[in-house]
């Protein structure tokens, strides 16, 4: 349990020391409900209503297995926002591939872009926006980063403590299997290589029916006020669910391993604990509740078991213990803190790397330019055939991008906008940007440059920038000089956001991207929400068509 | 008093909320209808909405025929309740037998969500009447499942007896037969659409107000019926 | 405890295009002697008890298969013989 | 002309959604005494001449099956035996 709790994705251990800036950097915010440490940041858009978003990546996964690796990863990151009681309410892909001509590529992509429409649009989710970036830096290791955005009144937000000793543990959802036993331990926290054949176990397969039934589930339990914490299963499945509930509350907790529901029945404790099963949420819920939150999950068919309760937080003057028993035998005594929070802290050694200085050498000013027209046709020819310039739709086409009937712009626009209040037309703008060869250059810059652009973005819909959530795709932190880019880019995001005065609401760490010694460009992803008072007043890309467009006068603003 | 119009969620439907909201506009009571009740409550016609039922997972729409509320839906519409089928509720019907032939993959085995214009050709049925014979119509369709196939004697049927309701227009999308994007039984009651209306009602959110015409063509359908 | 399997496969008259997208990948293998491939449904169902053959039919016949569309066939296997079911 | 049946299902201890679906519409069917439902791909294959096995093996390892989550087996039938093939 403390191998996988104190693992780089689920402790955070090498970049928990860069990350503080993005609190003490932070800009004053009153709409923020809350913030970094929860399962996602939460913003007030008026008096009673809040909007929840997260970036996430599910890289590694996607690389093994494509299309259960992105459609799990949109079903992780929705479970995130499902858990701070909001109805997601739209989903964003930023995506990395190698060069669009290799053979892996055309291996990755096409998986990773159905395992994406397939969940997204099985949950009934509109897609607005996302990125699709080719380049050789990504060939071994492509990024499959995931955004949900969700709505919440604001007097529905959801705690993950396990509050209230005497309450009952409920775990709803799908069944535990042996998927995914040591995902995050071994996928997430090492870099990929020959060996990575023997980690297939670890494949977890996606059930979006299930997770649709799930969010209906838990939003009723919501409105009926039958919830005193939830937490979503993610990496570290139980393991992660039950310490962090009861350290977020500083209790104890009694657990019964056998109460859990298993596919298969040769399953052994130590093997439920870590199982990262898909589709699942940890529930706090009060004794004399339980029969009614069983009879909401009947109502949805999805499986809710009580399988343990919280304990006081202190016996005999000392603190709570989380136990855990399997038919009699006690297998876990621990205390839940010591799994949770207590995690190690690394301050990795840092360098700035060798070729930095020769890479920055090459200045934009001084490469040759085209000089004559034909130079110039050229240059234009070339950039119109790039991959990266291409028209998206191949992927875009596989999304729904109308379900719930609230899509006001999305593809091929700039950022995806969505009404959240049909009688007011209050929305949000969304969206999402990196430059990992801006980030190789200057990873500080680089940065604030995906700032800037994502930022862009949604102001130019017409929408008010309020928060921002990051993905930060990085090589393996036991490397000083992707240290150093990971402490750059964050030191960048942070200045960027204290300059722009919107505060970085949450996001999300992914290290090891990284083939044998060669890391992957250094890629921030920005995500930016923007709240706009009027979806009609919305500002599309694109000229006004004649007649209203006609004698419109055009602009350059900026230098 | 306005029709009321019933919208039924599977677990899985994923558009009913947009069909209600179709209804609304349109002037009419949506009442919403629970896979699980028989009860139809009264309502006047009923709107299969689309999205993956039980997740769509042995074949579309297969698991969902045997939901409770079909049992009175399959009644209902043999005796002249009208049944609107949206995308999974037009393999749902297909299924259940109320229409003839199967919705299967998309020929490119891709999902392929894009505005798409239509030619609505029977203008003749419970959710048709308001537009005219061979009127063009622009609709969103989303489905990886839409390819509609039937063998050659029923499709031969189907167009000698003007019961193709519409057909994609400037491009089949999923490689559907005869490029049908819709069909109704017999009587003109019962349709299947496999494009989606009810998000072509509103031009914040649609690319057309196109989609209202199904929704409005039901309305008069029971005024008339009720005069 | 017994088990059947139940295959469904598309009519013969209808379109396969999975099938058809294999065949056409199969030549990028160096396979160039394959005719045809048709893609469909194998289904193991494991009974608690015998299985009785005309309730397989119905299962098979009302919710595996769709008539208009596709054709099954139903056989009994000996546990063995079951290349990758759950263990039980 | 040889005809080969591969027959792809998830491995054991991945989780079957499908299947899980199915199991769990049976009891409206009236159906009580079914343990559990695992749902494959049958995948009829015909070649223009003899069927090499280890070019089979190949097809399913690449192409066929994605070894990550699912296994395979590989029979080779007599025509009669297809079930549901395309005439030839
Ligand atoms: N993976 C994706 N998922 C969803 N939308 C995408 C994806 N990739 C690109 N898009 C959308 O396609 C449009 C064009 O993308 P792009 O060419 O990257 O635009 P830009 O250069 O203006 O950022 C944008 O609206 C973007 O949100």
């Amino acid at each position: 349990m403390y191998s996988i709790m104190w693992s780089e994705h689920c402790s955070y251990k090498s970049s928990k020391v860069h990350l503080r800036q993005f609190g003490e950097k932070q800009p004053p915010s009153d709409r923020m409900l809350a913030g970094i440490g929860e399962n996602a940041g939460v913003i007030k858009i008026n008096d009673e209503l809040a909007v929840t978003f997260k970036v996430e990546s599910h890289n590694h996964p996607s690389f093994v297995e494509p299309y259960q690796g992105a459609a799990t990863g949109v079903g992780g990151i929705v479970r995130d926002i499902l858990a701070m009681g909001a109805r997601p309410v739209a989903v964003m892909d930023p995506l990395r591939f190698g060069a669009a001509d290799h053979e892996d590529t055309a291996r990755v992509l096409p998986g990773v872009v159905a395992g994406i429409g397939g969940y997204g649009n099985c949950l009934g989710l509109p897609n607005v926006g996302g990125e699709v970036v080719f380049d050789p830096t990504y060939q071994g290791n492509p990024l499959v980063n995931a955004l949900c955005v969700g709505v919440l009144p604001v007097d529905r937000l959801q705690k993950k403590d396990a509050a209230g000793p005497g309450n009952i543990v409920v775990l709803m959802g799908a069944k535990t299997g042996r998927d995914g036993i040591g995902g995050v331990s071994v996928l997430a926290s090492a870099t990929f290589d020959d060996g990575s054949h023997a980690r297939r176990p670890s494949v977890q397969v996606g059930d979006p029916f299930t997770e649709k039934l799930l969010i209906e589930a838990c939003l009723e339990l919501y409105d009926a006020d039958l919830v005193v914490g939830i937490q979503d299963l993610g990496g570290a499945g139980l393991t992660c669910a039950l310490t962090e509930t009861a350290a977020a509350a500083g209790t104890g907790m009694r657990v019964w391993l056998e109460r859990v529901p298993l596919r298969e029945p040769s399953m052994e404790p130590h093997e439920i604990l870590a199982s990262e099963s898909q589709e699942r949420m940890l529930l706090i819920v009060k004794p004399e509740q339980l029969d009614a939150v069983l009879g909401v999950a009947e109502k949805w068919g999805v499986l809710a078991t009580a399988i343990g309760e919280v304990t006081p937080s202190e016996v005999s003057g000392l603190p709570g213990r989380l136990r855990i028993t399997w038919r009699d035998h006690l297998v876990v005594d621990v205390p839940p803190a010591s799994l949770a929070d207590d995690g190690p802290v690394y301050a990795r050694p840092m360098r700035e790397p060798a070729d930095l200085i020769l890479l920055q050498a090459d200045r934009a000013e001084t490469l040759p330019r085209p000089a004559t027209p034909d130079d110039l046709k050229a240059t234009l020819l070339r950039m119109v055939g790039s991959p990266n310039l291409c028209d998206k739709s191949w992927v875009t086409e596989q999304y729904d991008r109308y379900v719930l009937g609230n899509t006001v712009l999305a593809q091929p626009e700039d950022a995806g906008v969505i009404r959240v209040d049909e009688n007011s037309g209050l929305g949000v703008a969304l969206s999402v940007d990196g430059n990992g060869r801006f980030a190789r250059l200057d990873p500080y810059n680089g940065a604030k440059l995906a700032l800037a652009e994502s930022y862009r973005n949604v102001a130019v819909t017409g929408a008010k920038p309020v928060a921002v959530t990051n993905c930060l795709n990085f090589g393996s932190p036991e490397d000083p000089a992707v240290m150093w880019q990971f402490a750059e880019a964050v030191r960048g995001l942070a200045d960027g956001c204290l300059e722009l005065g919107i505060p970085v609401t949450g996001g999300n760490v992914s290290f090891y991207n990284q083939t044998g010694a060669a890391a992957i460009h250094p890629t921030p992803v920005v995500g930016v929400l923007g709240v706009i008072d009027n979806v009609a007043d919305r500002v599309p890309i694109g000229f006004a068509k004649p007649p209203t467009g006609d004698g419109d006068l055009i602009f350059l603003l900026g230098e | 008093m306005s029709a009321r119009v019933g919208v039924v969620t599977f677990p899985g439907s994923l558009d009913d909320g947009d069909a209600a909201r179709a209804v609304r506009v349109s002037g009419g009571e949506a009442v919403r209808l629970w896979h699980g009740d028989r009860d139809l409550h009264g309502v006047d016609a009923v709107v299969l909405p689309g999205g993956f039922s039980y997740g769509d997972y042995l074949r579309t729409g297969a698991i969902a025929r045997f939901a409770p509320v079909m049992e009175s839906i399959v009644d209902g519409a043999r005796a002249g309740l009208p049944v609107l089928g949206i995308c999974n509720g037009f393999q749902i019907l297909c299924e259940a037998h109320l229409l003839p032939g199967a919705l299967t993959r998309n020929s490119h085995l891709h999902f392929r969500n894009r505005d798409q214009w239509l030619r609505v050709h029977a203008s003749n049925t419970a959710w048709t009447n308001s537009f005219e014979t061979d009127q063009e119509i622009l609709v969103p369709l989303k489905s990886g499942e839409g390819r509609y196939v039937a063998d050659q004697a029923t499709l031969d049927e189907l167009a000698a007896n003007g019961r193709i309701v519409a057909t994609y227009l400037r491009g089949n999308p999923n490689g559907s037969e005869r490029d049908i994007a819709g069909v109704t039984n017999e009587a003109g009651n019962v349709v299947g659409l496999m494009p989606h209306p009810e998000h072509a009602i509103e031009a914040l959110t649609g690319p057309s107000l196109d989609g209202l015409g199904f929704f409005t063509s039901i309305l008069k359908h029971l005024a008339g019926a009720s005069a | 405890m017994a088990r059947v399997v139940v295959d469904v496969m598309l009519k013969p008259e209808i379109l396969d295009p999975q099938g058809q997208a294999v065949a056409n990948a199969l030549p990028r293998l160096g396979i160039s002697d394959v005719s045809s491939v048709r893609i469909g449904r194998r289904i193991e169902i494991e009974f608690t008890g015998a299985a009785d053959p005309e309730r397989v039919r119905e299962i098979a016949d009302k919710l595996l298969a769709n008539p208009v569309i596709e054709d099954f066939t139903i056989q009994e296997v000996a546990e063995e013989a079951v290349p990758a079911g759950e263990p039980s």
